[in-house]
């Protein structure tokens, strides 16, 4: 997939760091389809969505007081496009008026080597995975129907077995932080798609 | 039909009587008046014997007039053929078929004759692109001169894998964008690529860019005309289209091709390769371009002469 | 006189102008029959349906309107029977009555039911006659029976149906998605919950499902580790803190 | 983008940097060379916290011919130089690992100065600033149309000497590691790091690239 890179980042360097709001849910794979249908009438792409088959490895660095993590994630499908390093902070779930997730990340395209490069920075492989699905588009809000699979023997991303029965569903917008109609965007958005599946701010700390 | 065979066959007689009555003039005048002295009633004699032939010309002519005009009728469509007959068709407005027949032949002639003045003109001054002499060949140069152009597409790719494969570091690859004509990508060692445009196995157009420049174009199409932004390949790209006409064989386009990629593949060292006039690498911030098209020596073009 | 003559006028032009719009419905609907049978679908049948039925009802109702005199009470003579075409008549009937003669005047004119017709009504009513009070009363109440029989099978039907429609909506609220599945692709999305890398060639033969999950923050053992790193960053092999050069 | 070698222009002690820079610009004019606009390459160093086992360094480099790119360098005891390419973005990410890598109290070096253009060659002037210090000279010679080291070192060595003379250089050792490998641009900001290493007085441990 390879979130395209925005050559305009660089301008929002001295703004405050981008934000990503964020809902979640997930979908049966029984039910796939019909969900699929629905998107692809509400969605930008003309031509159906757009399909990915990533492998994300996740890297952490041990230390006080906390840990850092970080994710690297390139796209099994397409080899040549570069690789993504994704820092993403603490999720803020906020009061109920707010109407996402909220955490601050940072996306950054870097060549291959990648890995060796954290590993020899100190950084440990925590765990990896490999994420297969569709990318649909709207407006600046991002839609990913995807499958989860653990990797069975590490490094070998052929071998793989699915997590659950059902894909992962994640409504998305990175904008600049304080700009909270991005999330109410998202909700009336999430309210179409309901009741095939149920979007909600999960916080993975109650989980 | 018999009537007019007879009609035909009175007149051809006539015809060979004139012909005699004609001839016999002729005789008669030649062999003159035999003296010169000059008895009047010799004279007069000959005058009178002339007279009598010239009346039975005249008699016979007006025979074979008579007779022709009887036939006028039944020949005035037949000598021209099919295309005759369809100048019997009345209704000349709604047909204008013969005329534009006419016209049609008309121009044709017309071309003809330019065109054979132009052969004779361009053999006079001829470019001498092939080293074949001219004009012995041209019996066989008619024949393979059409095909050479229109080489179906196996035949081509086959050439252009035995190119590939005779050469280590020149590697070609054949795409046809529009259907039939080809266009091969050529990589030379990590110097240079090129365009080669092909029209059968006639090299039409080539074009050189730097081994890291692009040859497509942002929607995956070849590029096959924004010239290198490098001065040294766009000197190339010059060059090369002179090796093009030099090695342009129209009867044995096979060889033309091969001779051209060997000349291409020399400029794997063209940055590694010294002038071999000069002894220098550059001249003029310009490394030597320029290889000789039969003994590949390298030099810079200003140190040719 | 007169106002009655005025009365009988203006009713008829009423009847006359909702015959007229019920012709007009009634050809459309035979034209729909004829042209689009192919493309046809029953809900344009029904409206079709719908509108003839109604302008029958407002011609009923014109016809029992107080103000229509009662036509019963108007008597139609026809004097003059004529074999030939008559050109005025054919124009009126749009070509369907070109002659008023003694073939279509029967026909036209008549009061009565057809003989046949009317024979049947006549047995119908001698039969009527000859039921005794209690048969009446009999057949009424088997007829009754049979009507709500009929009716409760359809309800019945119709309850089932609904809750056939019910429970797919339900079902897109309930089983369209799991929370539990939810919740472990979340987790395993965010901490790498069940994605941790396991030792599965020491064990092989441990089901993996089986396997306990490693604490998100916890320490992997470290014979797994070590045995993991080499595989894909061989690189970190030198790097060990003993062999650190000195710095000058 | 082509082979391109950065060579380091001694200062003799009579003379200031900015004087023997603009004796350059003045021999590189007089070849016929137009000035096509100024550079800059800058080097900012984090180190790892005492508290991490390994004492490693990441150089972040940017070259304003690669302006959307970070070069993340990182070096270590024990460990060959590997270098990362990346968007701007990875400046942000070494921010958010300040428990683990510092910026280094030492201030900031950066060669910066003025780009020609002599047919398919570029010439650069660098004046090498050290916290606003001049300290010395890099020039960064490329010839663009050829990526191979090999095929051209002699080629560009010729060039060097129609105005460098006595100061041309020999091949830089680390491209004499890497003399038959595509150049990239991270060749050319390893050659400035290893430059930069030397002007900020820092032990260099070469290694060998990959």
């Amino acid at each position: 997939m390879a979130i395209p890179v925005n050559p305009l980042s660089q301008s929002t360097m001295s703004s405050p760091s981008m934000q990503e709001y964020l809902l979640q849910g997930s979908i049966l794979d029984s039910a796939l389809e019909s969900l699929l249908h629905r998107l692809r009438g509400l969605c930008d792409n003309v031509e159906g969505p757009e399909t990915f088959h990533d492998h994300e490895m996740v890297y952490i660095l041990r230390g006080t007081p906390s840990p850092a993590i970080l994710r690297a994630r390139h796209a099994l499908d397409h080899p040549n496009i570069p690789w993504q390093l994704r820092y993403v902070g603490q999720s803020e779930v906020g009061d109920k008026n707010r109407s996402t997730l909220v955490r601050s990340c940072i996306d950054c395209a870097t060549s291959d080597n990648l890995s060796s490069f954290l590993v020899e920075m100190g950084f440990r492989l925590d765990h990896e995975y490999v994420i297969k699905g569709y990318l649909f588009r709207k407006g600046r809000m991002k839609i990913t129907v995807s499958k989860l699979f653990r990797v069975i023997s590490p490094g070998v991303t052929e071998e793989i077995e699915a997590v659950s029965l059902s894909h992962l569903v994640e409504l998305s917008v990175v904008a600049p932080a304080g700009q909270d109609a991005v999330g109410d965007d998202m909700r009336s958005f999430a309210e179409h798609l309901k009741p095939i599946v149920q979007m909600e701010k999960m916080d993975p700390k109650r989980l | 039909m018999a009537e007019n065979l007879e009609t035909v066959n009175s007149a051809l007689a006539a015809t060979q009587k004139l012909r005699c009555s004609v001839t016999r003039v002729f005789t008669h005048l030649r062999e003159g008046v035999k003296s010169t002295k000059g008895e009047v009633s010799k004279e007069s004699m000959f005058i009178r014997q002339l007279q009598e032939a010239l009346t039975a010309v005249t008699s016979d002519f007006s025979e074979l007039e008579k007779l022709s005009s009887s036939l006028h009728k039944f020949t005035d469509g037949i000598p021209m053929g099919n295309s005759g007959l369809l100048s019997l068709d009345p209704v000349q407005d709604k047909t204008p078929m013969y005329t534009q027949l006419l016209q049609s032949y008309k121009w044709s002639t017309k071309l003809q004759s330019h065109a054979s003045l132009a052969g004779a003109m361009l053999t006079q001054n001829s470019l001498k692109r092939t080293s074949v002499p001219s004009g012995g060949l041209s019996a066989k140069r008619r024949k393979t001169q059409p095909t050479c152009h229109a080489t179906p597409a196996h035949l081509v790719d086959n050439v252009v894998t035995t190119v590939d494969r005779s050469f280590n570091d020149l590697s070609l690859t054949v795409n046809r964008p529009q259907g039939t004509g080809a266009v091969l990508q050529a990589t030379v060692g990590r110097t240079l690529s090129a365009i080669v445009i092909l029209r059968g196995l006639l090299i039409e157009r080539v074009i050189v860019r730097g081994y890291h420049e692009n040859l497509h174009k942002d929607n995956g199409t070849l590029d096959l005309w924004t010239p290198s932004k490098y001065r040294v390949f766009q000197k190339l790209t010059d060059h090369a289209m002179a090796a093009m006409l030099h090695y342009h064989l129209p009867h044995l386009p096979e060889i033309g091709i091969r001779s051209f990629m060997t000349w291409l593949h020399s400029y794997t060292t063209l940055f590694s390769t010294a002038c071999h006039r000069c002894g220098k690498y550059l001249n003029g911030n310009i490394p030597p371009t320029w290889r000789d098209f039969r003994t590949l020596e390298v030099c810079h073009e200003n140190c040719r002469q | 006189m007169q106002n009655q003559e005025k009365a009988l006028e203006l009713s008829l032009e009423a009847m006359i102008s909702r015959v007229q719009d019920l012709k007009n419905s009634i050809t459309q609907f035979i034209m729909k029959l004829e042209h689009e049978h192919e493309t046809l679908d029953w809900p344009s049948v029904l409206d079709s349906f719908a509108i003839i039925s109604s302008q029958i009802n407002t011609l009923n109702k014109v016809l029992k309107s107080e103000k229509t005199p009662p036509l019963r009470n108007f008597i139609l003579l026809p004097l003059v029977l004529a074999p030939e075409r008559d050109e005025d008549l054919e124009k009126l009937t749009e070509g369907r009555v070109p002659a008023f003669n003694h073939e279509v005047v029967p026909n036209y004119l008549r009061t009565k039911a057809e003989p046949d017709i009317e024979e049947k009504e006549q047995q119908l009513m001698t039969q009527a006659s000859q039921l005794t009070p209690e048969m009446i009363q009999q057949q009424i109440t088997n007829c009754n029976r049979l009507a709500n029989k009929v009716i409760e099978i359809v309800g019945n039907a119709r309850d089932e149906w609904d809750v056939d429609d019910s429970g797919i909506r339900g079902m897109s609220g309930i089983n369209t998605s799991q929370p539990a599945d939810t919740n472990a692709l979340i987790t395993a999305v965010s901490f790498g919950k069940g994605l941790k890398i396991r030792p599965v060639q020491q064990a092989p033969l441990q089901q993996p499902s089986l396997q306990p999950r490693q604490d998100v923050q916890g320490k992997a053992p470290s014979s797994i580790k070590t045995n993991i790193k080499p595989s894909i960053h061989p690189y970190t092999q030198p790097g060990r803190p003993g062999q650190r050069p000195t710095m000058s | 983008m082509g082979v391109t070698c950065v060579c380091q222009w001694p200062v003799p002690d009579n003379k200031s940097v900015q004087q023997v820079v603009d004796m350059i610009a003045k021999r590189v004019e007089l070849l016929g060379s137009n000035k096509s606009g100024t550079f800059c390459v800058d080097c900012e160093t984090y180190q790892s916290s005492p508290m991490m086992m390994l004492q490693k360094t990441v150089h972040i480099i940017h070259n304003s011919e690669q302006p959307m790119t970070s070069y993340a360098v990182m070096e270590g005891p024990g460990s060959a130089a590997n270098c990362l390419v990346a968007d701007t973005m990875f400046d942000q990410i070494m921010q958010r690992l300040k428990g683990f890598y510092m910026p280094k109290k030492t201030p900031k070096v950066e060669s910066k100065g003025q780009h020609y253009e002599l047919g398919d060659f570029n010439v650069k002037i660098g004046t090498v600033t050290l916290g606003g210090h001049a300290k010395g000279i890099l020039l960064e010679i490329e010839y663009t149309p050829c990526v191979v080291v090999l095929d051209c070192w002699n080629l560009l060595t010729e060039f060097m000497q129609g105005f460098m003379a006595s100061h041309t250089p020999s091949l830089p050792s680390y491209l004499a590691n890497r003399q038959d490998a595509n150049y990239t641009p991270m060749d050319t900001i390893m050659q400035y790091l290893d430059h930069f290493n030397t002007f900020t007085g820092r032990k260099v441990v070469q290694q060998p690239a990959r």
